[in-house]
């Protein structure tokens, strides 16, 4: 076997599972509400996978990536907003035609670094440019210097409370704590009613099955190897002839746009963008998704995002004074016990029952429901 | 809108007043025999609302966990009090309510998603719910979308007026000129130290202030600053209001900053009872002094409608129902008051429109008078807010405040205030 | 800025701007010290850090509650039992969690971020299970509050002067503890060597329970003093682990001096800032400027000069 | 006073002691020849603990040693001067002799480690990182000796010394063993130096014993063969 | 002392850490074809000058040239592909991935992230890693993950590693260290076979090995140059006899 198929025969069936999942049995038996609802989950999966490549693949945890997630929400935020800011929409204001919270911080004309969100195809661009540069900033600083495991955990950390903090701060800019809300349409089209929600969800979902077919092509290329060798074996890896940190640079880029992506899709599903999604706690959560699914695995990551933001939304229902016992037990259980997350569950429980089947060397199995 | 703003002061007089408090207030402690079979569920419900022949069900969404649970706790307490009561006289058009809770885990995506499971899923009836601005921004396109009735709390920056949200708590407006206008008259103060949290809320209101202040009353703002939420130390802005020595410090902080803040300004030698600088807050309720200590703010002045020493009969018998329910050691803020109008005022919209469809009940809003509210007397204005007073209460050591002023009239509420934006 | 202030005006605003960032200073290492031991020496990222400082204050809480009604007499004195009994609670619950979980996560120290993690949304609940979502009032004795008055111009807040005269016990007792006594000896042995130490007679697995139960117990001490700078309520904690940390890292993680002077450096450039600018920007630029010199000194500032 | 039984050792897939016997009576000293990877710092590190054995039995006095921490082996008697000395580096001489007073509950150090090794007593505050390798060396002796042993175990004490200062020590180690009557179990290189200190030398070769004589009887020619180049 | 005959001219090299010299000026000189294996008790410095060659570690002072290449300033993937190949002391492979992938990783092709996103597995790269599997022999064990192989199979992968890269200069630091004997006769064939077209740095304690491979030998003690020549000639160094044997 040394002319490797894209996919392995398991993965295919993997891929196959979760499409249908994805595709058929959430749209067939959810309401409207509910699949709204497991389009922001699936959301997440896009960060999730991103911490796969970056953590469980390239050993680099990265405490910010809400911040990502954020960069990419705000551009798409930015363009809608400007969009639902028309003069006639806004004529109550003092200056109308600007965003509503500009005006109330006594802002009187649109900012020059707003102007270009006036266009699409620069917002496009955006999601996937601003996240990307300033990933390759800190990664540039950081791995050059050889800065790893805790201490680039910390730091990305105080970049996420940093990012926080100056987003509420620039209120007349980004509409402060509040976020910026009350987005209507995309391009004309209402992105409200519940219609369009369900567009958004299979947008969503193909999108997000377009990174994890990505995702598992870095995996799958040289590139993804040598990210495992990294992890193994940093400094055999550098003496046989790899500029380590270009590659730890390069993996961190791709993890800070795809969560980008994620951002953008959450922006359009839940109709705003607010900084609760780019401080420490989301961050944080962010990376649970990924530890519940499986660090390793990138059909894992979107299985994690999936249960650990329902088992949110039904343990809040359900007994809304004890969730929080619940999630951190989750967290610990998830560390102590099964560190390889579902993904390990399915290797070591599940997948020896299916040996029937033909054997194949999967390295992305899909953990059950 | 434009024309609303003009709708003059009330001319209700003051003998109305109490004569319609003492009607509602009897038709409030009374069972009101509105039966269930006089109202066909089909004809008071025609939207498909979660109704039946002997329930309605309301929703309650307020953050349970996280930092906002500190100040929401007190707005569940009040509001399920209040439905409590209206179940025992009888419920809503002889409905039971019911309630459902959902927590918005101080994070606004979830206050979102969560009104969108009470709307969509639960078909709650209305809903009570939301604190922070934020939180209601979140949840608004949800409740304009879904036309759900959200009776909001919190006093707030204003700047909004949705067909689908009565705000229940002062703009702010309302809540900050009269204050102003008090501390100049009173005190004779000039110069003036603006200081917040930094949010939208506190930002908004120090604007409000500040043109109120330069253009109305010819003072002098010497300073204007706003600290991250949850900043613990305030030893520097203290140093600088010393060195500018303002005749008030004008403080809007919030949360658990404001312990810190009120602390340190006491350790600080800043002794409030002295008025030197005098302190004038709109943000710290009695709920809040139970985390700052009655000691620490003793003799600060705060800008609201509600305080819990309010001497009146409604006020006495609120109060104790509300410890009888939550426990003695209960205290109730302005908040936690307008949270509790809330069912009250929903509750006599609809058996004014005779239905719980939304659309009926928002047209019967405007002009729902509440004689029996503990505040004394509100009464829903065309824009959704209430007209209501404002007053002025000292902070004493033992955490409760005492009214020292309060306007005669009710003040209209103007979310849209010309001149202060 | 200072146009029409007097000399001695501008004299007092100094000194006492000076002090306020030395109040700053003490908050900064009376938060950094329990982490600098059991991140710093330990390796362990306890994430929990901040709900261990919460669980002294309410034991403070507690403490001042039972002191006013049993013993009134002596509510002047009950902050210095609380003090005790918050290291205790706070340490005990510490060698419970290092035996139960940080054992176990050695060589994982990443994941001990996540688990702890977990530990802090647990402890959080417990607390407002317990105590109510609401902030507690912590009472004060009435001779902690208030200030000194130096001159007609300078006033010195008490419990500034108590927070700082704490801080340095603490360090002080810390450093004793660290560098004078039997079982400071054992705790640097098993972190620079722990297989000979293991190999001299040291048991490094009960170090390692101590270890972690005096850090967390020494940010239960913290805890008990920010009764009187801020509040207590279930989630007060977690407004103090991104300084906690920064404070620690930006020190150079093994060196307790380093600790020291960087929550002295990191604490006078944020009150300079803050008296100058905004306090929202004051803290960005402290902030971004600690985080960009970590990137061009990940080892942090002071590891290599203290090193030996 | 040691016995050892059958003990194998190694580590992961790769064994590198293949059950190895050996007797050391009280106030023996022995002398483990080798050269570089023929296991003497394994077989020192399995009797310590810090390598697992994968079989076979320790024994010091009546105590069993096999399967316990190292800390208890401490406790049980037996006192370790690894390679390398391994001293720590950041602490002072004093504070470095005191750690190995944990097992014994002692406030200070006894004085008599200190007359063994006077030039520690001038040194007491420097760091132990400063001192050079001969001091280095007493020092990890006396750290070892504050445990108060009944066994002790020095894994190539004359790494990196001078010559003059490996005569030195190996006179201190028999005045050791004659005063407090101590085990002693010494790997080495330098055959001059075990012919100095020992009273039996053995040559461990790829993990097994395959030379074992009194020094008396002790062929020089035949040991020199397996260490030299 | 120029001479263009030298592939590696090693001059004053010195680095201490805290103070500590581990190499302490030290000179030697690589002729391009020649085997040279350094020996020394330990703590003589003979990793470290290794560490030192191929970038781990940076010198103090002196100077290395490889090829009229100053490595000093050079980083390490640099030096790599400036033709310095590096065997480190425990074998280090990487365990997750199979003895192709580990091989394949050091085929000298696609070795930016542009490169290694695009690589293809054509047919040369595959001809090569079974020819190289072959001489280390693993050609059996292609798709094992690298973690079931025994320890001296490790040690031959490693091995592996650098052949494919086919470097000018090759440093192995022990490569016998931990094979049984059997394996020991292996690899010295293997070396003999590989060390004929380059220049080849060896640290190895087994003598038999030793003089099995070596074309010069270098005795290192405390950091410095002890003797050097012919292993006849150190064998008979007194030099040599006293730091060994003592006396």
């Amino acid at each position: 076997m040394t002319k490797t198929s894209f996919l392995t025969r398991s993965e295919a069936v993997g891929l196959a599972i979760l499409a249908l999942i994805i595709f058929v049995a959430f749209p067939v038996m959810l309401d409207d509400f509910r699949l709204n609802l497991f389009g922001k989950y699936l959301s997440y999966a896009f960060v999730a996978i991103g911490l796969v490549l970056c953590w469980g693949a390239g050993g680099i945890l990265s405490l910010g990536q809400g911040v990502f997630f954020g960069l990419g929400g705000y551009c798409m935020a930015m363009f809608l907003k400007l969009e639902a800011s028309t003069p006639e929409a806004t004529a109550i204001q003092s200056t109308p035609g600007i965003p509503d919270f500009m005006d109330w911080n006594q802002i009187s004309a649109l900012p020059i670094w707003w102007q270009p969100f006036n266009s699409f195809a620069f917002t496009l661009i955006a999601i996937f440019v601003v996240p990307a540069a300033f990933a390759f900033v800190i990664g540039y600083a950081m791995f050059r210097r050889r800065v790893s495991g805790v201490y680039f955990a910390i730091i990305t950390q105080a970049i996420a409370a940093i990012a926080t903090i100056l987003i509420v701060g620039q209120q007349g800019y980004t509409g402060g704590v509040n976020g910026i809300t009350d987005l209507r349409t995309l391009m004309g089209w209402d992105i409200r009613p519940d219609g369009a929600k369900t567009v958004l969800y299979f947008v969503n979902a193909i999108l997000l099955f377009g990174c994890l077919v990505v995702a598992m092509a870095i995996r799958k290329s040289k590139f993804g190897r040598v990210l495992v060798a990294m992890r193994d074996a940093e400094d055999r890896v550098r003496f046989s002839g790899y500029d380590v940190a270009s590659f730890k640079i390069f993996i961190f880029c791709v993890g800070a746009m795809m969560a980008a992506v994620g951002g953008a899709m959450f922006t359009l599903q839940v109709g705003f963008m607010s900084p609760t999604i780019v401080g420490i706690v989301p961050s944080i959560e962010m990376v649970i998704f990924c530890a519940v699914g499986g660090r390793h695995s990138l059909m894992g990551a979107v299985y994690g995002a999936l249960l650990v933001n329902w088992a949110k939304t039904t343990f809040s229902e359900s007994f809304p004074e004890l969730w929080l016992f619940g999630l951190g037990a989750l967290f610990i259980a998830v560390v102590m016990a099964f560190p390889n997350g579902l993904a390990g569950l399915f290797d070591d429980y599940i997948k020896p029952r299916l040996r029937g089947w033909r054997q194949t060397p999967a390295t992305a199995p899909q953990p059950a429901e | 809108m434009a024309d609303q703003k003009k709708v003059p002061i009330s001319p209700i007089s003051r003998r109305a007043i109490l004569a319609g408090g003492a009607a509602l207030g009897a038709s409030l402690f009374l069972p009101k025999g509105l039966r269930a079979q006089d109202f066909p569920t089909d004809q008071i419900n025609t939207t498909g609302l979660a109704v039946t022949d002997d329930t309605v069900q309301v929703g309650i969404l307020h953050s349970i966990s996280g930092t906002m649970s500190i100040s929401e706790t007190g707005s569940v307490q009040a509001e399920k009090l209040a439905i409590e009561q209206i179940n025992a006289q009888g419920g809503v058009l002889g409905r039971k309510i019911e309630t459902i809770q959902e927590d918005g885990a101080s994070d606004w995506p979830t206050f979102a998603e969560k009104a969108r499971k009470l709307l969509v899923n639960d078909k709650v009836a209305s809903v009570m719910g939301c604190w922070t601005s934020a939180s209601r921004k979140a949840v608004l396109p949800v409740f304009e979308q879904h036309n759900g009735m959200l009776y909001y709390p919190t006093f707030y920056e204003g700047l909004e007026e949705s067909p689908n949200v009565i705000y229940t708590g002062q703009e702010a407006t309302q809540q900050i000129i009269a204050g102003l206008d008090w501390v100049a008259r009173e005190k004779g103060a000039e110069s003036f130290y603006l200081l917040g949290s930094d949010y939208i809320w506190p930002r908004t209101s120090n604007k409000i202030a500040r043109k109120h202040i330069e253009d109305k009353l010819g003072g002098k703002v010497v300073g204007e600053e706003y600290y991250p939420l949850g900043h613990t130390q305030f030893n520097s802005v203290i140093n600088k209001i010393r060195l500018k020595k303002p005749d008030v410090i004008y403080a809007i902080v919030v949360g658990g900053s404001n312990v810190a803040f009120y602390k340190q300004l006491k350790a600080a030698g800043i002794d409030m009872t002295e008025e030197a600088p005098l302190l004038l807050t709109i943000s710290v309720t009695e709920d809040e002094i139970r985390g700052i200590g009655g000691e620490n703010i003793e003799g600060a002045y705060a800008c609201m409608k509600y305080f819990q020493s309010l001497e009146n009969e409604n006020n006495q018998e609120f109060v104790a129902a509300f410890k009888e329910m939550w426990g003695d050691d209960m205290v109730i803020g302005d908040v936690t008051q307008a949270a509790y109008l809330g069912p009250w005022l929903w509750k006599a919209a609809v058996e004014k429109a005779g239905s719980f469809d939304v659309d009926k009940v928002r047209e019967a809003s405007p002009g729902i008078e509440l004689a029996s509210a503990p505040e004394g007397y509100v009464k829903i204005h065309e824009n959704h807010h209430l007209w209501s007073k404002t007053r002025v209460g000292h902070a004493l050591a033992d955490g409760q405040y005492e009214v020292v002023f309060e306007t005669a009239d009710l003040v209209e509420p103007d979310p849209f205030p010309e001149g202060y934006q | 800025m200072f146009s029409g202030y007097s000399l001695p005006e501008l004299g007092a605003i100094i000194t006492m701007q000076g002090f306020a960032g030395l109040i700053l200073f003490s908050v900064f290492v009376l938060m950094a010290l329990g982490l600098a031991i059991i991140f710093g020496q330990m390796g362990v990222i306890n994430m929990a850090h901040g709900e261990f400082m919460i669980l002294g204050a309410y034991v403070t809480y507690l403490v001042s509650n039972a002191f006013a009604a049993y013993m009134p007499a002596l509510f002047g004195a009950y902050f210095f039992v609380a003090m005790v009994l918050a290291f205790c609670a706070s340490g005990l619950l510490g060698m419970i969690v290092e035996w139960a979980m940080i054992r176990h996560l050695y060589k994982r120290p990443l994941d001990t971020l996540l688990a702890t993690w977990g530990l802090s949304l647990i402890l959080q609940q417990t607390f407002r299970s317990l105590f109510g979502a609401r902030e507690v009032g912590v009472t004060i004795p009435q001779w902690m509050m208030g200030s000194l008055p130096v001159t007609d111009l300078i006033e010195i807040p008490i419990n500034g002067i108590f927070v700082m005269v704490l801080a340095l016990g603490i360090s002080a007792a810390v450093y004793v503890m660290m560098y004078r006594s039997a079982w400071g000896r054992q705790v640097r042995a098993v972190t620079q060597n722990r297989v000979m130490a293991g190999a001299v007679g040291i048991d490094t697995e009960r170090t390692d329970r101590m270890t972690f139960g005096i850090g967390c117990g020494v940010a239960g001490v913290a805890g008990a003093a920010f009764t009187m700078i801020g509040s207590t309520g279930p989630t007060s904690g977690q407004a103090y682990i991104v300084d906690t940390f920064l404070v620690v890292v930006f020190g150079g993680a093994a060196s307790l001096l380093g600790t020291i002077a960087s929550a002295f450096s990191i604490s006078q450039a944020q009150s300079i800032l803050e008296f100058f600018l905004s306090g929202s920007m004051a803290k960005v630029i402290t902030l971004l400027v600690v985080v960009g010199i970590l990137m061009l000194r990940p080892q942090g500032l002071f590891a290599m000069k203290l090193r030996k | 006073m040691l016995t050892i039984d059958k003990l194998t050792s190694g580590y992961g897939e790769s064994e590198v002691l293949h059950g190895l016997d050996l007797q050391v009576p009280k106030g023996e000293i022995v002398a483990i020849m080798g050269r570089n990877g023929m296991g003497k710092t394994t077989l020192m590190k399995s009797l310590m603990g810090i390598v697992p054995a994968t079989g076979g039995a320790i024994t010091v006095g009546d105590c069993k040693m096999t399967g316990l921490k190292s800390h208890a082996r401490v406790a049980g008697g037996l006192a370790y001067v690894p390679q390398g000395r391994q001293i720590f580096s950041a602490m002072t001489v004093e504070e470095n002799v005191e750690t190995g007073l944990t097992v014994t509950g002692k406030k200070t150090v006894p004085d008599d480690i200190y007359e063994l090794f006077p030039v520690l007593v001038e040194m007491k505050h420097r760091r132990g990182g400063n001192l050079s390798g001969g001091q280095q060396q007493q020092l990890a002796i006396a750290r070892a000796l504050a445990s108060d042993p009944k066994v002790l175990l020095l894994d190539e004490p004359t790494e990196g010394i001078q010559p003059s200062i490996i005569r030195d020590m190996a006179r201190t180690l028999r005045r050791i063993r004659d005063e407090r009557g101590l085990t002693i179990v010494v790997s080495e290189q330098v055959l001059s130096f075990a012919l100095d200190v020992a009273d039996r030398v053995m040559v461990l070769e790829k993990g097994a014993f395959v030379h074992d004589s009194p020094r008396a009887s002790v062929d020089e020619a035949h040991v020199s063969k397996f260490l030299s180049v | 002392m120029e001479n263009p005959n030298f592939i590696l001219t090693v001059e004053d090299l010195s680095v201490s850490f805290d103070g500590f010299k581990a190499v302490d000026g030290l000179s030697f000189y690589i002729e391009p074809n020649e085997c040279r294996v350094i020996i020394g008790p330990n703590g003589a410095g003979k990793t470290t000058v290794l560490d030192l060659i191929c970038g781990r570690t940076r010198a103090t002072a002196g100077s290395i040239e490889f090829k009229g290449a100053e490595l000093t300033r050079m980083r390490e993937d640099q030096i790599v592909h400036a033709g310095v190949g590096r065997k480190f002391q425990t074998p280090s492979v990487y365990e997750d991935l199979t003895v192709f992938e580990n091989l394949e990783i050091s085929y000298p092709r696609g070795h930016t992230v542009f490169g290694a996103l695009t690589f293809r597995r054509d047919g040369d790269v595959d001809a090569r890693i079974r020819e190289v599997a072959e001489t280390i022999f693993l050609g059996d064990f292609l798709q094992e993950r690298a973690a079931i192989l025994s320890h001296g199979q490790k040690q031959w992968l490693e091995i592996g590693m650098l052949l494919i890269q086919d470097p000018q200069l090759m440093m192995l630091d022990e490569p016998v260290a931990g094979m049984s004997v059997a394996e020991r006769k292996k690899t010295a064939e293997l070396l003999n076979r590989i060390i004929r077209d380059r220049a080849v740095i060896v640290i190895e304690h087994d003598m038999g090995f030793v003089a099995d491979i070596a074309t010069r030998v270098t005795v290192m003690h405390q950091g410095k140059r002890l003797s050097e020549g012919s292993m006849a000639h150190v064998q008979a160094d007194p030099k040599v006899v006293e730091v060994y044997l003592g006396h």
